[in-house]
C-alpha cells in the first residue's frame, strides 16, 4: 500500500536553531495517525512543512507515491488537504461564518451570484452553525467577531472549517488543548466520523488517553527527527511517554530502556 | 442572535463619525444662513469629490494594514497624462482618458510588485514613488499647466439639476464608486479576503487566501481609482495641473481615519471614508461662510478634527 | 455651480475675499493687513483663505467656490498656479464677482477682471544686471537659489536674473541650481551643498529674501559672508536691513501693501457703484542697494527701510 | 476561617452576551482550588475579573475578607496575585528572560543601577534559564524572541514567570493546554510545590485527570455562574463531567440527575 | 547559546541600513572628489542633526505603535517662542530655551493625553495637534522671523576642530542625545516597557505596566526632544523662523522606517533612525555634488530610498 502522504529527510533550520533535522513521515490510507513528542520536538513543523505552510530546507514530499511541492498552503488545499495550525488561523475581527468560509465564500445563486458576485451570508451563516452545532460548541450569538470567542470557542471553529472541507486528508495540530471535556469528545468523535468516511487524519496532541483512544498508528517526534512508529496495542502508555521523552528507545519494534535515569524518574522500571 | 435595529445602528463602524457629521452640520447651520442649502451641499460634494476617491484607493490600501503616500503625485501625473496626450499629441479625448487611467493603474501595480515581491514597507515604498512620480510629473510636463482641454475631458464638470440644485456628473460618478466599492467591500469574496489580509497576512494565507495577487490586485485596483480621481479633478479644474495633489496623501488618510478605519488593517469601511471626507470638506466650507480668518480656520480645524473622533471613541464605548 | 451669486447681498456690510498662496510668507501676512485695513477704511466685511503650500491650486479653488457661496462682491488672489486657476475664476465672474489678481498674474492674463502686481520679471532682471555690473567684468561663478518647480514667480525672477546678467540658461558661469520653496532652512542646506560642490561661487541669485539669508548663514559658516555677492527679490524689513547689513547686496523691493489696499478699494467702488476695475496696475519695483552701481537705478537703504513690510 | 480570596454577584456583559451572570467564587488559605466548565462557561472572564484585568459591570470582590477594587492588574500584583493567562501575556518581539522580568526588571549592582538605571542582563538571563530548567522546558536558545518559540515553550514561560513571583495567589488559566506530557508533569509538580509553601493556587483546566490529581476543591462554573462546589473525594469524574455539563445538578451536597437525557448521552445511569 | 560575533552582527536590526549607507557612501566617493571629505562628512551632520533629533522623538513613539505628524510645528513653535521671549521680552536667554523645551513638551504631554484619555488614534491628535501649533506659531509669531539673537542661542551652531575637521558642538549633542536614547530603550527597565507598549498594549498591561502613564511619557519625552531640536534649528540658522519644520514630520518618519523600524510598534532601534537620517543627507548631499539637477535629485532620491530598504530586506533574509 503506498503512504497517501511521506515525507523524507525534512530540514529546517531558523537561524541557529534547527526545528526539523531529517524528519521522516508516513500517513497510511484510512488511518488516524497520532504524531506525539515533547515540547519543541518539531510536530507543528514537520506537518507546516507538509501541508505548504512553510518550505523546508531540504528533504522530499510525497503525495500518493509522487513528489509534490507545495508552495503555499492553498496548494495543499487543492489537493484535499485541510489543516488545523495550533495558532489557530482564524481572522480576528470577522465573525464565525466569514470565518469557516474565508477562501471559499458561497455566492448568490442566479445572475447574483455570478454576475455581482453576491455572497450569499445568510446561507453560510446558517451552515456554520450547523457545523458548530455538530461540534456543539456553546455560542451565544453567531455574529460576534472572533476575537471576541473564548480560547475554546475559537479552537472549535478552526476544528468545524477543517473537518467541513476535508476531502482527502485532515491534519489537526492540537485541535482539543482548549476545549472542555464536552467539546474534546465531540471532537474525537468527528476524527473518527471522518476516518470512517475513508479519510485519514493526522493528529498532533499532548493528551495521551486520546491519542490511545483514538489513533490507529503513533509517529513519536523528538528533537526534529522521527525516532519510533507504534502501534497503540503493541505498548502501554508509560512506554510511549518513555520513548518520547528519550527514557527509551525503539529497535526492531520493542522498546529498550536508554536512559536508566531517565527511564526511572518517570516510574519505569 | 440578532440584534435589534437601533442598537445595530449604533454599533456599526460608521455610526461615530456619523454623528460627528451631523453635528458638524448642526453647528454651521446655527452659524451660517447659508449653510444650509442645497447648493452649498452639492459644493461641498464636489470639493471632496477629488480627495474622497483618492481616499476610496486609500481605503483599500489601509485595510490590508499597509498605506499610500503616492496617491496625490500619481493622480497629478495621470491628469498630465490624459491632457497632453489629448490637447498635444491629438489622441481622441477618451482613448487619452484610458491611457491616464492605465498609467496610474500601472504606478498602483508597480507598488504592489514592491510591497509584495520584496516584502518592502508600503510607507517606503510609497513614499520612494511619491518622489519618482512627483519628478516624472514635472519632466514630462515642463511644468506647463495644460490648457484648451476638449469638452469630454471636463463633461464630469457639468451639471444637471436635482430638486433645484445643480449637481456635477463628477459628484455622482464619486457617490457611486463609494457605492461600488462598499459593495464589493461587503459582499463580495474579493472584500472579506482583504479585511482577512489586513487582520493577518498569515492567517490569509493559512487560510488559503492567494495573499500575493491580493496585495498586487488592491494596489493596483487602488491605482485605477486614482486615475478616476485625475480625471475628476480634470473635469473640476479645467486644466491638467502639474503641481496638484501635493497634500492629498495625508489629506485622504486624514479621510480614512476619520472614518473609523484603522492604520494598523482589517477594520473600517468605504462609507466611514467618505464621511470622513465630508467632515473635513464641512468644516471647510462652513468656517469660510462664518467668516473666520484662515490662520484661525486652520486652528479650529485642528481642534474639530480631534473632537471629531473624540465623539467617534465615546459613541463606541456606550456600545461596548 | 447655481449657488446664490455675487449679487445677492446680505443685510450688513459688503464682503470682499483675499486667497493667498501660503499662510506662512510674511510677505501674504502683510497683503492681509493691508486688505484688512483698507476694508475697515471702505466699511467692509474681509474674508481670507490660503493655501497649503507655494501651488496648491485645488485649495484655492475652494476658497473661491465658498467665498461665491458666502455671497462676496469681489475676490483678490495672489494664483498659485496661474494657468489651473482661470476656469474656477471664470465661473465666479460668470457669477457676477469682479475677480483681481494681486502679486502674480495669471495666464491669460485678462482672465481676471485687473492686475495689481510687481513686474516679477523686471525685479529679476533689476538684480542680475546689478550683480553683473557690480562684478566689474570679473569671471563670475553663479548660484541660483530658486522656488520650485513649475511656479510662475520664481520661473520669471530666474529668467529675469538671466537676462539681466546677459546669460541664457545652460550658461557655463551657472554653476549649482537648486529649488529652496522660498525657506530659510532649505536655503541653507541649498548652499551649503552648492559650495562643497563649487567653492569658488561668487554669486548667489536668490528666489526670495528667506532663501537669501539662509545661504548668507551658510556663506558665513564658511567664511566666504564678505566676498560673496547675493542678491534677492522682496524688500521686506528684514530683508532691507539684512542688505544695510552687508547680507545682501541688492534686493528687488515689492509693495504688497500697495497691491491689497488698491484691490480692496476696486471692489468697494463696484460695490457701490457697480464699476469694474480693469488692466494692470503696476505696484512698482525697486532696486535697494547701499552700493550703487552706474547704470542701473537703486535706492538706498533708508528709502527701503521707509517703504518696507513686515 | 475566611477565604483569602472571595467574590459576590460578579455580572459582566458584552453588548448582548454576559460572560459573567452574578458569579460568586471562594479561595481558601492554602487550597488548590480548580475552576472547571464548558468552553465559554465564563472560566477566563471570571479570573480577569478576580485579578483586575476586567472591570465588573456588578459584584464584589475581598481579599481576606475586606473588599477590594483592583483597578488594573498590577494592583492586583501588588497584593501578591500573579496571574497565567489564557491568551499567555508574552511581549512577541521580545526574548525570553526580558519577558520573564517584564515590569520587574532587575538592575545592576552599585551606581550603575542606582544611578544610570541600567538593567542587570546577565542576571535576569541566568535566573530566566534556572526557572525555565525547572519546569524541565526544552529551550535550544534564550536569545529568541519568544515569538518564535513552539506553543508548548511559549506556554512554559507564562507559567515560569508566574511561579517566580507569586507570594500571595497563584491564578492559572489552562496553563497546561499546550504542554507536552513531561512538562505538564512538572507544572502540576510546580504547583504542589507553591500550595506547600502555603500559597493557594487558582487552576483553570479541562483536564480532568489533573483535577482529579492535584485539586484539593472544584469550583464548578456554568454559563456564567457558579453551580456547585465540590470536593473530589466525594464525586466520580463522570458524575463531575455531568454537574458541568448540566446533566446533573448538586442539591445538599448530593449530585441529582437534571436532565435524563443528556445524563444518558454521556454514560451516566 | 550564544552566537558567534559576525553572526550577531549581521543580525543586530541596523546591519541591514548600515549596509545601504555605506553602498551609497560608496558610489558617491567614486563619483564625486569632494564627497569623502571630513568637511563634507561634518556638513552632513549639520544638516541633518534637526530631522535627526525629531527622528529620535519620533522613534520612541512609533515604537509605541503611535505616530507624530506635530513634531515639526512643534519644533518650530518652540523655536519661535525661545527667541522671541530672549529678544522680544528681554528674558535672559538660557531661561527663554528653557521655555522654549518646556513649551514643546507640554504640548508633548497634550498629544499624550489625548491618546491616553480617550484613546485616540495618535495619526489624528497629532495632525490636529499639527494644524493648532501651525496656527498658534503663525499668529504668536506675527509671521516675523526673530533676529539678532543672543549669542547663547547660536553656541551650538559654533565649531570646534577634531583632526582638521570642524564639527558643530549641536552636531556633537545630537550624537549624545542618540546614544543616550540607545541606551535608555537598550539597557533599562523603561525602555522594555517601551518596547512591550509597542507589541501589543494589553499584554504590557496584564504584566502589570502601567501603559497610562508610559505613553504619557513617552510623548511628554518626545515633545522635549523636539524642543533641543528646535534649539539646534535656532543656532543652526540664527534665527528664529515661523516657516520652519513644515515637512519635517514625514522627514523624520522617513529616516526612522529607513532605520529598520516597523510603523506597527515594538520592533526598531533609536541608532537605526540615526543611520536612516544619514542616508537622507547622504543621498541629498551626493547627488547635490555630482551637479544632478534638482527635479532629478528628487526622481533619484525617490529610487534610492527604495534601493535602500531593499538592500536591509535582503539582508534581512539571509540571516533568517
Ligand atoms: N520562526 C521560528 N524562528 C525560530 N525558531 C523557531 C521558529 N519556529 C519554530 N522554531 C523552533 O523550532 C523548534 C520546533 O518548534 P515546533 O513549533 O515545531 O515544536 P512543536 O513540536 O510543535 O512544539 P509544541 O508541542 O510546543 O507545539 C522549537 O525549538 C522552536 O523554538
Ligand atoms: N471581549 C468580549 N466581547 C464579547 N464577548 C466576549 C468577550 N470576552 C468573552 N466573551 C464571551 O463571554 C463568554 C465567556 O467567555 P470566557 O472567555 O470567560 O469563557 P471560558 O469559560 O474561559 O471558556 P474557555 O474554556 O473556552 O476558555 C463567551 O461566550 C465569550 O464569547
Ligand atoms: O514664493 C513666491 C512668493 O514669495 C514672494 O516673493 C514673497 O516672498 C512673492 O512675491 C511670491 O509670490
Ligand atoms: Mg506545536
Ligand atoms: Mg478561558
Amino acid at each position: 500500500m503506498t503512504p497517501v502522504l511521506q515525507a523524507r529527510g525534512l530540514v529546517k533550520r531558523y537561524g541557529h536553531v534547527t526545528a526539523l533535522d531529517g524528519a521522516d513521515f508516513d500517513l497510511m490510507p484510512g488511518e488516524v495517525l497520532a504524531v506525539i513528542g515533547d515540547n519543541g520536538a518539531g510536530k507543528t513543523s514537520l506537518i507546516k512543512a507538509l501541508t505548504g505552510a512553510l518550505q523546508p530546507d531540504e528533504g522530499e514530499i510525497l503525495l500518493d507515491g509522487k513528489p509534490v511541492r507545495f508552495r503555499d498552503p492553498l496548494e495543499a488545499r487543492k489537493h484535499g488537504i485541510e489543516t488545523v495550525y495550533q495558532d489557530l488561523a482564524v481572522a480576528a475581527s470577522l465573525d464565525i461564518a466569514t470565518n469557516m468560509f474565508l477562501g471559499r465564500e458561497v455566492r448568490k445563486p442566479g445572475p447574483l451570484g455570478t454576475l455581482f458576485r453576491m455572497l450569499d451570508k445568510k446561507r453560510m451563516r446558517e451552515e456554520s452553525a450547523k457545523h458548530m452545532e455538530d461540534l456543539k460548541i456553546g455560542l451565544r450569538s453567531l455574529t460576534q467577531p472572533v476575537e471576541s470567542l473564548s480560547g475554546g470557542q475559537r479552537q472549535g471553529v478552526a476544528v468545524a472549517r477543517a473537518v467541513a472541507w476535508a476531502s482527502n486528508v485532515v491534519v489537526m495540530d492540537e485541535p482539543t488543548a482548549a476545549l472542555g471535556v464536552k467539546e474534546s469528545g465531540q471532537v474525537l468523535d468527528m476524527i473518527r466520523r471522518v476516518r470512517d468516511r475513508g479519510t485519514p487524519v493526522v493528529l498532533i496532541s499532548h493528551n495521551m488517553p486520546h491519542v490511545f483512544e483514538i489513533a490507529d498508528r503513533i509517529h513519536v517526534q523528538r528533537l526534529g527527527r522521527r525516532v519510533a512508529q507504534l502501534k497503540p496495542a503493541d505498548h502501554n502508555m508509560a512506554e510511549v511517554v518513555a520513548i518520547m521523552t528519550g527514557a527509551m528507545t525503539v529497535t526492531d519494534g520493542k522498546a529498550v530502556v536508554a536512559d536508566k535515569g531517565a527511564a526511572e524518574a518517570i516510574g519505569l522500571s | 442572535m440578532q440584534a435589534t435595529l437601533p442598537r445595530r445602528i449604533l454599533s456599526t463602524p460608521t455610526a461615530g463619525p456619523l454623528a460627528a457629521l451631523v453635528l458638524a452640520c448642526v453647528f454651521f447651520a446655527f452659524k451660517s444662513d447659508q449653510f444650509l442649502t442645497g447648493g452649498n451641499f452639492s459644493l461641498i460634494i464636489q470639493q471632496v469629490m477629488v480627495v474622497g476617491t483618492l481616499a476610496i484607493g486609500q481605503t483599500l490600501i489601509i485595510l490590508t494594514a499597509g498605506i499610500d503616500l503616492s496617491n496625490g503625485a500619481i493622480m497629478a501625473f495621470g491628469g498630465i497624462v490624459m491632457t497632453k496626450l489629448a490637447v498635444e499629441n491629438g489622441l481622441p479625448p477618451l482613448l487619452a482618458i484610458a491611457a491616464g487611467l492605465a498609467v496610474c493603474a500601472a504606478f498602483g501595480l508597480a507598488n504592489g510588485l514592491l510591497v509584495m515581491k520584496i516584502n518592502l514597507p508600503p510607507f517606503i515604498v510609497t513614499l520612494g514613488m511619491l518622489n519618482v512620480v512627483f519628478a516624472l510629473t514635472h519632466i514630462y510636463s515642463q511644468d506647463q499647466t495644460v490648457t484648451n482641454l476638449p469638452p469630454e475631458m471636463t463633461f464630469l464638470g457639468q451639471t444637471f439639476r436635482v430638486g433645484g440644485t445643480n449637481v456635477t456628473y463628477g459628484s455622482l460618478l464619486t457617490i457611486l464608486l463609494f457605492l461600488l466599492f462598499a459593495y464589493l467591500l461587503g459582499q463580495t469574496a474579493w472584500g472579506r479576503h482583504v479585511y482577512a489580509l489586513g487582520n493577518s497576512p498569515e492567517v490569509a494565507r493559512l487560510t488559503g487566501i492567494r495573499t500575493n495577487r491580493l496585495i498586487v490586485g488592491v494596489y493596483t485596483v487602488a491605482g485605477l481609482v486614482y486615475g478616476i480621481a485625475a480625471l475628476l479633478l480634470v473635469s473640476r479644474t479645467g486644466v491638467g495641473d502639474p503641481q496638484a495633489g501635493q497634500t492629498d496623501n495625508l489629506d485622504s488618510i486624514t479621510a480614512v481615519v476619520l472614518g473609523g478605519t484603522s492604520l494598523f488593517g482589517g477594520r473600517g469601511t468605504v462609507l466611514g471614508t467618505l464621511i470622513g471626507a465630508l467632515i473635513v470638506g464641512v468644516f471647510r466650507n462652513g468656517l469660510q461662510l462664518m467668516g473666520v480668518p484662515s490662520i484661525y480656520q486652520t486652528l479650529i480645524t485642528g481642534i474639530l478634527v480631534i473632537l471629531a473622533v473624540t465623539v467617534d471613541q465615546l459613541s463606541r464605548r456606550r456600545t461596548r | 455651480g447655481g449657488n446664490s451669486g455675487g449679487g445677492g447681498g446680505q443685510a450688513g456690510a459688503a464682503k470682499v475675499g483675499l486667497i493667498t498662496k501660503t499662510e506662512t510668507n510674511p510677505f501674504f501676512v502683510k497683503m492681509k493687513e493691508g486688505a484688512e485695513k483698507a476694508a475697515k477704511a471702505e466699511g467692509m466685511e474681509l474674508m481670507t483663505a490660503a493655501g497649503k503650500f507655494d501651488g496648491d491650486n485645488a485649495t484655492q479653488i475652494t476658497a473661491i467656490e465658498n467665498m461665491v457661496a458666502a455671497g462676496v462682491k469681489g475676490i483678490l488672489i495672489t494664483p498659485s498656479d496661474t494657468k489651473a486657476i482661470v476656469p474656477a475664476i471664470k465661473k465666479a465672474r460668470d457669477a457676477g464677482v469682479v475677480v483681481i489678481a494681486l502679486d502674480t498674474p495669471t495666464e491669460p492674463q485678462d482672465a481676471t477682471d485687473a492686475l495689481f502686481a510687481t513686474d516679477n520679471f523686471k525685479a529679476g532682471e533689476l538684480i542680475g544686471q546689478y550683480a553683473k555690473a557690480a562684478m566689474a567684468g570679473k569671471p563670475a561663478k553663479i548660484a541660483t537659489l530658486d522656488l520650485a518647480p513649475g511656479i510662475t514667480v520664481g520661473k520669471l525672477r530666474h529668467d529675469g536674473f538671466l537676462k539681466g546678467f546677459g546669460i541664457a540658461e545652460g550658461d557655463p558661469q551657472i554653476v549649482c541650481s537648486q529649488d529652496t520653496r522660498g525657506d530659510q532652512a532649505k536655503g541653507q542646506t541649498a548652499m551649503e551643498n552648492c559650495l562643497q560642490k563649487a567653492p569658488d561661487i561668487n554669486v548667489v541669485y536668490t528666489i526670495n529674501e528667506p532663501a537669501a539669508l539662509g545661504a548668507h548663514t551658510a556663506l558665513k559658516a564658511d567664511g566666504k559672508d564678505k566676498s560673496v555677492l547675493v542678491v534677492s527679490v522682496d524688500g521686506g524689513c528684514t530683508g532691507v536691513k539684512a542688505v544695510k547689513a552687508g547680507q545682501i547686496a541688492a534686493t528687488s523691493q515689492q509693495y504688497p501693501l500697495k497691491m491689497a489696499e488698491q484691490g480692496v478699494t476696486a471692489v468697494s467702488e463696484y460695490a457701490k457703484s457697480g464699476k469694474k476695475p480693469s488692466g494692470y496696475t503696476d505696484t512698482g519695483v525697486t532696486l535697494i542697494t547701499d552700493k550703487a552701481v552706474s547704470g542701473v537705478d537703486a535706492k538706498d537703504t533708508a528709502f527701503g527701510l521707509a517703504n518696507c513690510w513686515g
